[in-house]
């Protein structure tokens, strides 16, 4: 192994989040499952989520000022995350239950009574 | 936490409890079950209070001293938790905090023990009287609610906690008048007394704006401690430099007194009280005769060391006013419980005036004794009410003494209380407010050098309104229980019940022993020297605020003390002795003197005379009077005075109509010059412009117009297809926007 | 634990020897360990199931029937694997691994012993616990939903119901707990607990207490053990969500169950009944004693300490695991929605009235400051005085003769139960003896 | 009540061999998953993948010395969220096989788009934060998370604590709106 390889870094966690994050969008994209659209964003939300912890771990994870406490903004900010992507499930989940009602199908193309 | 204030505690948290439960299970506890709950909850809130006053005795001065730093004549306990940062403020241990917190001291002490026992008499009362009533647990529900905002509102350590339990005890009083809210006057009463209360709370918050901006808190010891100099008037410098001016002083003053000035009924705002006899008889004794009407007199007791003396005169010529027209309006009503609310209006008018001629002790005084009285005439004529099968006019009742003779009684003994009959509680208290009322004329006509006659009129009034006091409660008494069966049917099913009238003897034991055996007046005595002692630390510890003694004040009051706590108590007790009398003195302790000498020659047999009077004249029922009214102006005295001196008429023509008649000729008048003309002038203007914008119009701009629109209709058709309805399509064009973006960002990052 | 034994043994620990460590600690200790408990456990849930119905139970492999878990797992291994043609072939075979490992996972974090446990650095270890057991759901989920069978499904679709639900009240009551420990740290638990009965947290104050019963409930349910058994109750889903599996699949999901089972009674004991340490806090006095000693480490009676402790700890967890058979073959079956009901509207206010009140004891009642052993001497009351501490005292005393009182009158009824029902057993089976 | 008591039992972090191999398992294990959530088209299959997915993660967190917020990953994310979605996934199939394929063209621009944004993401990376590893003298606790939680963030807290409520009452009402006439 490489030192390169071996020395796991930011950039490693970061590399991958950045596929997370790419997997979430082409699955977003192709997904025509209301709830396949969904679970895209929840790998978006784990991308960024692995970013602010890497961030916080490799970045920010000193001690604050010698007062004794670390700062754990990114460990924080991902606890938010994963609590409002929860929230934003069980509503989303809420409106395709609905949409389903009202179509009596989950394919998003069909939802296109809006339309101009 | 010192044990008084602790047990104090738990009594204003006991009825909180109360609430709960009976919010919460009271349907299911049922009829009597509920109301013993509540009851037994007030109960224990009551005991709590009497544990708190001995243990507050005996922490203090008197014969039963103890060790404590607090306790009667010694010291108030204070317990300020800082709430809300506000950033600013003068008081130096609290900076710029908001507080709350408790405050007890010896007034605290005995408010507590007056409302947790009326609180209680009334309970049982209602018991009784309620009994069959559809809604019995709310009612519990709501008197519960109410005694814990009262018992908050009277251990609120600050104007701002006083002021949410003032409303909430607001809230209870438009809950329980509207009880009955299917009768359509009740729900227009409950309504009417919210809707007055609001005007002088309006007042109150005004004056508590002044205060928090300029000191930044508004915890009564500081307060006291910063502008305790008011009462001598002038400005006050507070110890950042600025200057509390006498008059932004006196405005505040007046605007708290408006809140109080609501709350307890006093002459413009008082409206609301009679109509407020539409609730339950109970509600009527708890809330609209004893504890919270007082709590306006209460206010400016608590605020009175901060009060300027201009602010004082405008509360003394408040509550002469409002005692005098509350008394003449009592002498011609017939409702017996509209009796009684004009005379608690007028009561209130006695405290009131006590507190603006600077007789703290005699408006405090006045306030529990009349609390004890008021009451027992209250719950007397829910009584007489139940045992009538509600009714409540006096031309159907007489003679019923011999049907409810305990009801008579008692009632017998409030109404000698109320007229200032000597060994009962309400002389000594009305003694000692006519005596410093006189002794404030005699003091304000000497320093005005003869010009101020007017003056005298703070002494006369009051002293008239004490005969007719004692003439149209006699004239309640008459009619009600002597002479002969206005109405044979009514008369021969009245009968009283025990649960209902054991709390009457109670009250009416009361009423006798409150005045000189209860040592009500030592308390407060107690309690001025207390929040002396504690302003005294308080303006040591912190930098002093420094008096100025302007010459305004000086000049009107100077000699007779209206400046709180500067003349304690304990120095007082060498006077009293008229061969003192030639000692040097000053002006204001002369004067005391000779308005004692006053009240003797003008005060001391009102009561006699007025009871003779109204025992001779309703002797036989309504015969004397009707004769009396034959003499022509008599009657329209009485249809005046009988329709409340026309106020209520009044003030719909003035404010109803007059806001709905004046808004609506506004309306027309800027309808008809502003806006018509407005529109005349501009169409004039637009259409010689139109003329000219036509002929271009014509010939130049619809070539350029029909091609815009072809060339609009082209790009929106186009731009249709792209607004599909389909998400998936946004989500890929948004990301596609999004990935482009990135791109391009990482190409310019990478190259510069 | 390996950090202790590389120090015992005074030797630095390269990569390649954690790594051999690590395997050999999986393939010797942890998955015998499992599969014993496991395997025990289903023996003697038959057994306890056997005596509670008058019956014998597995008597015939082994002595006393102890074989027979065995037996049967050769029995199961040796059947056909299954899979319906119209499953989701790739989830069907994946569910039972999916409900299975997690279960194992857990085992990571249970404390045997002050140095027998197998990852201590886990300062979130209970959290941790509670949290891969909630992803054993999704094997359960998956299963039903893989069968392609509306009885699979609807097990299934209970078992995410009630398990999601019941979770709450389950996390709560365990948050009552942790809140008067003040540490997550499955280790530092036991150390915090080791001064004898009165220092175990279910005896901390008036709420913990509490908190013990209603962290049984919650977990009852969310193992789906009866009486809320709703996601595979026989009488009406057939076998609920593993309707369709058998063989060595079949006995997965029987494995993850008992297994959970012995982890929700090993958090319980860890957490609420002090662990590993015996009542009278001697395992926490030596363990003190012969660490502190500054002349080196016992080994010898630090390793027969932990294995006490251990054996302990294990004998506390099997306790708990046999009120939750007794409960089983003791109480009825209740409907889905009241299974719901009692979680959402009886359970959860409940909980959280608990939680309240934990909050403010601890907040208003002083506690002995200090870890017993170590700091103080936790049988020596006077001491509790100086730190105002005796209110905790009392309570903690009292609750402990509650606490003693009930488990004495529990074993009592056990005992007596068992000797009464030899005699029947021994009537009903005295005329004909059981032929093969 | 803190009490350092573990201090003969708690080793140092794992050495950076250990954590690189667990590393690389993870991340492998997380990014495979990913792609079979992009690529596999029975919606069931994909939250499986997705499932694995946030364990890699909840994995992930517990090498950058987040055990806490693991838990919270494995409790929230793969026992209560995932549990959610395919219960909706139950609720709105109408059979488990039923698939909704992506035109020829859409599949165009999606492997476009992808490819364009990680291409222009790991050229950011590697370009804007070099690849370093500080170490941390201290391994962070969940004292120090709760400090940071309850501390700093109180208000965001108590503001998301609302927003669950919120969300809780609003997803109950949406989901339980009348269904239409003449449908089961």
């Amino acid at each position: 192994m490489t030192p390169m390889l071996a020395q796991v870094g930011l950039h490693h966690y970061l590399i991958l989040a950045a596929m997370l994050f790419v997997c979430g969008l082409a699955t977003m994209m192709l997904k025509r499952n209301a709830i396949g659209i969904l679970m895209g964003v929840e790998l978006i939300l784990n991308a960024a989520n692995v970013n602010l912890v890497a961030f916080n771990r490799f970045r920010f994870a000193v001690d604050a000022g010698g007062t004794g406490g670390l700062r754990l903004d990114g460990q924080v900010f991902a606890i938010f995350v994963i609590i409002l992507a929860a929230a934003e499930a069980a509503v989303a989940l809420a409106i395709f239950l609905s949409f389903y009602n009202n179509f009596t199908t989950i394919d998003v193309e069909r939802g296109t009574q809006l339309k101009g | 936490m010192p044990l008084p204030a602790l047990l104090l505690l738990i009594s204003t948290l006991l009825p909180l409890a109360a609430f709960g439960v009976l919010l919460f299970a009271g349907k299911r506890l049922g009829n009597p079950l509920a109301g013993m709950v509540g009851t037994a909850f007030i109960a224990g809130s009551f005991a709590c209070a009497i544990t708190g006053m001995i243990f507050w005795l005996s922490g203090g001065t008197g014969p039963m001293a103890g060790a404590a730093e607090w306790g009667a004549g010694k010291g108030p306990i204070v317990l300020p938790i800082s709430w809300l940062p506000t950033g600013g403020g003068i008081a130096q241990d609290h900076p710029g905090y908001l507080d709350v917190g408790l405050y007890v001291d010896s007034l605290t002490v005995a408010m507590f023990s007056m409302i947790t026992l009326v609180a209680l008499v009334v309970h049982l009362f209602s018991i009784g009287y309620m009994a069959h009533d559809r809604n019995f647990h709310r009612f519990f529900t709501y008197l519960s609610l109410f005694c814990f905002s009262m018992l908050g509102l009277v251990i609120g350590g600050t104007l701002l906690q006083i002021f949410v339990f003032w409303e909430l005890v607001g809230l209870c009083s438009y809950l329980l008048i509207g009880f009955w809210h299917e009768k359509r006057s009740a729900a227009n009463a409950a309504t009417k007394a919210f809707v007055v209360n609001r005007i002088g709370d309006f007042g109150f918050l005004i004056g508590m704006g002044i205060l928090f901006y300029h000191l930044g808190n508004v915890s009564l010891p500081h307060l006291h401690a910063l502008l305790h100099t008011a009462g001598m008037g002038g400005a006050v410098a507070l110890s950042d430099g600025t200057i509390f001016g006498s008059g932004l002083l006196t405005i505040m003053g007046v605007g708290l007194f408006m809140g109080a000035m609501g709350k307890s009924a006093q002459f413009p705002l008082h409206t609301w009280l009679p109509d407020a006899m539409e609730g339950p008889t109970p509600v009527s004794a708890l809330i609209h005769a004893a504890p919270m009407v007082a709590a306006g007199v209460y206010l400016v007791g608590r605020i009175f060391p901060i009060l300027t003396p201009d602010a004082k005169l405008f509360i003394a010529i408040i509550g002469c006013a409002t005692l005098t027209i509350g008394a003449l309006i009592a002498l011609a009503q017939s409702d017996i419980k509209r009796v009684l609310a004009y005379s608690t209006i007028s009561q209130l008018g006695y405290m009131m005036l006590a507190l603006g001629v600077g007789s703290w002790v005699g408006g405090m005084f006045h306030l529990l004794t009349h609390a004890f009285f008021k009451s027992l005439l209250f719950l007397g004529a829910g009584s007489v009410i139940v045992a009538a099968g509600h009714e409540q006019e006096m031309v159907r009742f007489g003679g019923l003494w011999r049907k409810i003779p305990v009801t008579a009684v008692t009632f017998g003994i409030a109404v000698l209380a109320i007229a200032g009959t000597p060994f009962f509680s309400g002389f000594y208290s009305k003694e000692m407010i006519l005596r410093d009322a006189g002794a404030f004329s005699v003091l304000a006509v000497d320093l005005s050098h003869g010009r101020g006659l007017g003056y005298w009129l703070f002494f006369i009034l009051p002293t008239g309104v004490a005969y007719l006091t004692a003439f149209y409660m006699m004239r309640c008494w008459m009619l009600t229980f002597w002479g002969k069966p206005r109405d044979l049917k009514l008369y021969a099913h009245a009968r009283e019940s025990a649960v209902m009238y054991v709390p009457l003897v109670l009250l009416a034991v009361l009423s006798i022993i409150g005045g000189k055996f209860l040592g009500i007046e030592d308390l407060l005595n107690w309690s001025m020297r207390e929040s002396g002692q504690y302003c005294t630390q308080l303006i040591q510890k912190e930098a002093r605020p420094i008096g100025g003694g302007g010459e305004r004040g000086e000049m009107k009051f100077a000699g007779y003390s209206t400046a709180w706590p500067a003349q304690l108590p304990g120095e007082e007790e060498s006077l009293g002795d008229d061969e003192l009398v030639v000692r040097e003195r000053t002006p204001s302790q002369r004067a005391q003197i000779e308005g004692h000498h006053l009240v003797e020659r003008f005060a001391y047999w009102a009561f006699a005379v007025g009871l003779g009077l109204a025992a001779a004249i309703y002797w036989k029922g309504y015969a004397v009077a009707d004769w009396l009214m034959r003499i022509p102006p008599a009657h329209w005295v009485r249809n005046w005075l009988y329709r409340g001196m026309y106020f209520d008429e009044l003030y719909q023509i003035v404010w109803v109509d007059g806001v709905i008649l004046g808004g609506a000729a506004i309306c027309r008048w800027i309808d008809r010059w502003v806006v018509d003309g407005t529109v005349n002038g501009a169409s004039t203007v637009v259409r010689v412009i139109s003329s000219l914008a036509g002929w271009i119009d014509r010939h130049l701009v619809d070539g350029a117009v029909n091609g815009t629109g072809e060339l609009a209709h082209g790009v929106g058709a186009a731009m249709r297809s792209a607004q599909s309805g389909r998400i998936r399509l946004y989500v890929m064009v948004l990301l596609a926007a999004v990935a482009l973006g990135l791109a391009g960002a990482v190409m310019v990052a990478l190259s510069g | 634990m390996e950090s202790w034994w590389f120090g015992a043994l005074g030797i630095a620990p390269t990569l390649l020897m954690r790594v051999i460590y690590s395997l050999l600690l999986i393939a010797v200790v942890f998955l015998p360990l499992v599969s014993v408990i496991a395997m025990f456990s289903i023996w003697w849930e038959r057994k306890v199931a056997g005596h509670m119905q008058s019956r014998l139970g597995p008597n015939r492999v082994g002595p006393i029937g102890i074989l027979q878990s065995i037996a049967d797992g050769v029995k199961l291994i040796l059947k056909e694997d299954l899979v319906p043609r119209s499953a989701d072939s790739w989830l069907f075979r994946l569910a039972p691994y999916l409900a299975f490992a997690p279960v194992f996972a857990a085992f990571l974090a249970l404390p045997f012993g002050p140095e027998f446990t197998f990852e201590p650095r886990l300062s979130a270890g209970l959290f941790w616990v509670l949290a891969i057991l909630s992803v054993e759901v999704m094997g359960v989920i998956l299963a039903g939903w893989a069968s392609n069978n509306k009885w699979s499904l609807f097990g299934a679709m209970r078992e995410a119901g009630q398990m999601v639900s019941y979770e709450i009240p389950l996390g709560i009551a365990i948050l009552v707990g942790v809140m008067s420990a003040g540490t997550l740290n499955l280790v530092e638990l036991g150390y915090i607990q080791g001064g004898g009965l009165h220092t175990w947290l279910i005896f901390q104050n008036p709420f913990t207490f509490l908190a013990f019963f209603c962290y049984f409930i919650a977990s009852l349910a969310s193992n789906k053990r009866a009486p809320f058994d709703l996601p595979e109750s026989e009488s009406e889903l057939v076998a609920g969500f593993h309707t369709e599996y058998s063989g060595l699949r079949f006995s997965f999901f029987f494995f993850a169950e008992y297994a959970a089972m012995f982890i929700v009674g090993g958090i319980q004991a860890a957490l609420f009944l002090g662990g590993w340490n015996d009542p009278f806090g001697l395992i926490g006095y030596y363990h003190h004693k012969w660490t502190a000693d500054p002349n080196g480490v016992h080994a010898t009676g630090l390793i027969a300490l932990n294995a006490i402790a251990a054996a302990v700890f294990v004998l506390k967890a099997l306790g708990i695991m046999f009120v939750q058979m007794w409960l089983r073959w003791t109480l009825p079956r209740p409907r889905i929605d009241q299974v719901l009901y009692v979680c959402i509207k009886v359970l959860l206010p409940l909980a959280c009235v608990i939680l309240l009140g934990g909050a403010l004891w601890e907040l208003f009642v002083p506690r002995r400051p200090g870890l017993p052993w170590v700091d103080y001497s936790p049988w020596r009351f006077g001491d509790y005085g100086q730190h105002h501490a005796m209110g905790t005292l009392v309570t903690q005393l009292v609750l402990s003769l509650v606490g003693v009182g009930l488990f004495v009158s529990l074993l009592g009824w056990v005992v007596f139960a068992a000797i009464s029902g030899r005699n029947i057993k021994r009537r009903l089976t005295d005329p004909a003896p059981i032929v093969m | 009540m803190m009490i350092q008591l573990l201090a003969q039992t708690t080793p140092q972090p794992p050495d950076a061999g250990a954590s690189a191999v667990l590393f690389y398992l993870f991340a492998i294990l997380a990014g495979a998953s990913a792609l079979g959530v992009v690529l596999s088209r029975n919606i069931v299959r994909t939250a499986v993948f997705l499932l694995f997915t946030l364990t890699a993660v909840a994995g992930l967190y517990f090498l950058l010395d987040a055990e806490f917020l693991a838990a919270v990953q494995l409790v929230v994310y793969a026992g209560g969220t995932l549990v959610l979605i395919i219960f909706g996934v139950m609720l709105t199939s109408k059979s488990p096989g039923i698939r909704y394929e992506p035109k020829i063209g859409e599949v165009a621009v999606a492997i476009g788009v992808s490819v364009v944004s990680a291409v222009a993401l790991v050229m950011a990376i590697v370009r804007q934060f070099p690849a370093n590893s500080a170490s941390v003298e201290r391994h962070p606790t969940i004292a120090d998370l709760g400090q940071t939680l309850l501390g700093d963030y109180l208000i965001p807290f108590e503001l998301i604590s609302v927003l669950l409520l919120v969300v809780m009452i609003g997803a109950a009402y949406l989901a339980k709106a009348r269904r239409r006439e003449g449908r089961p």
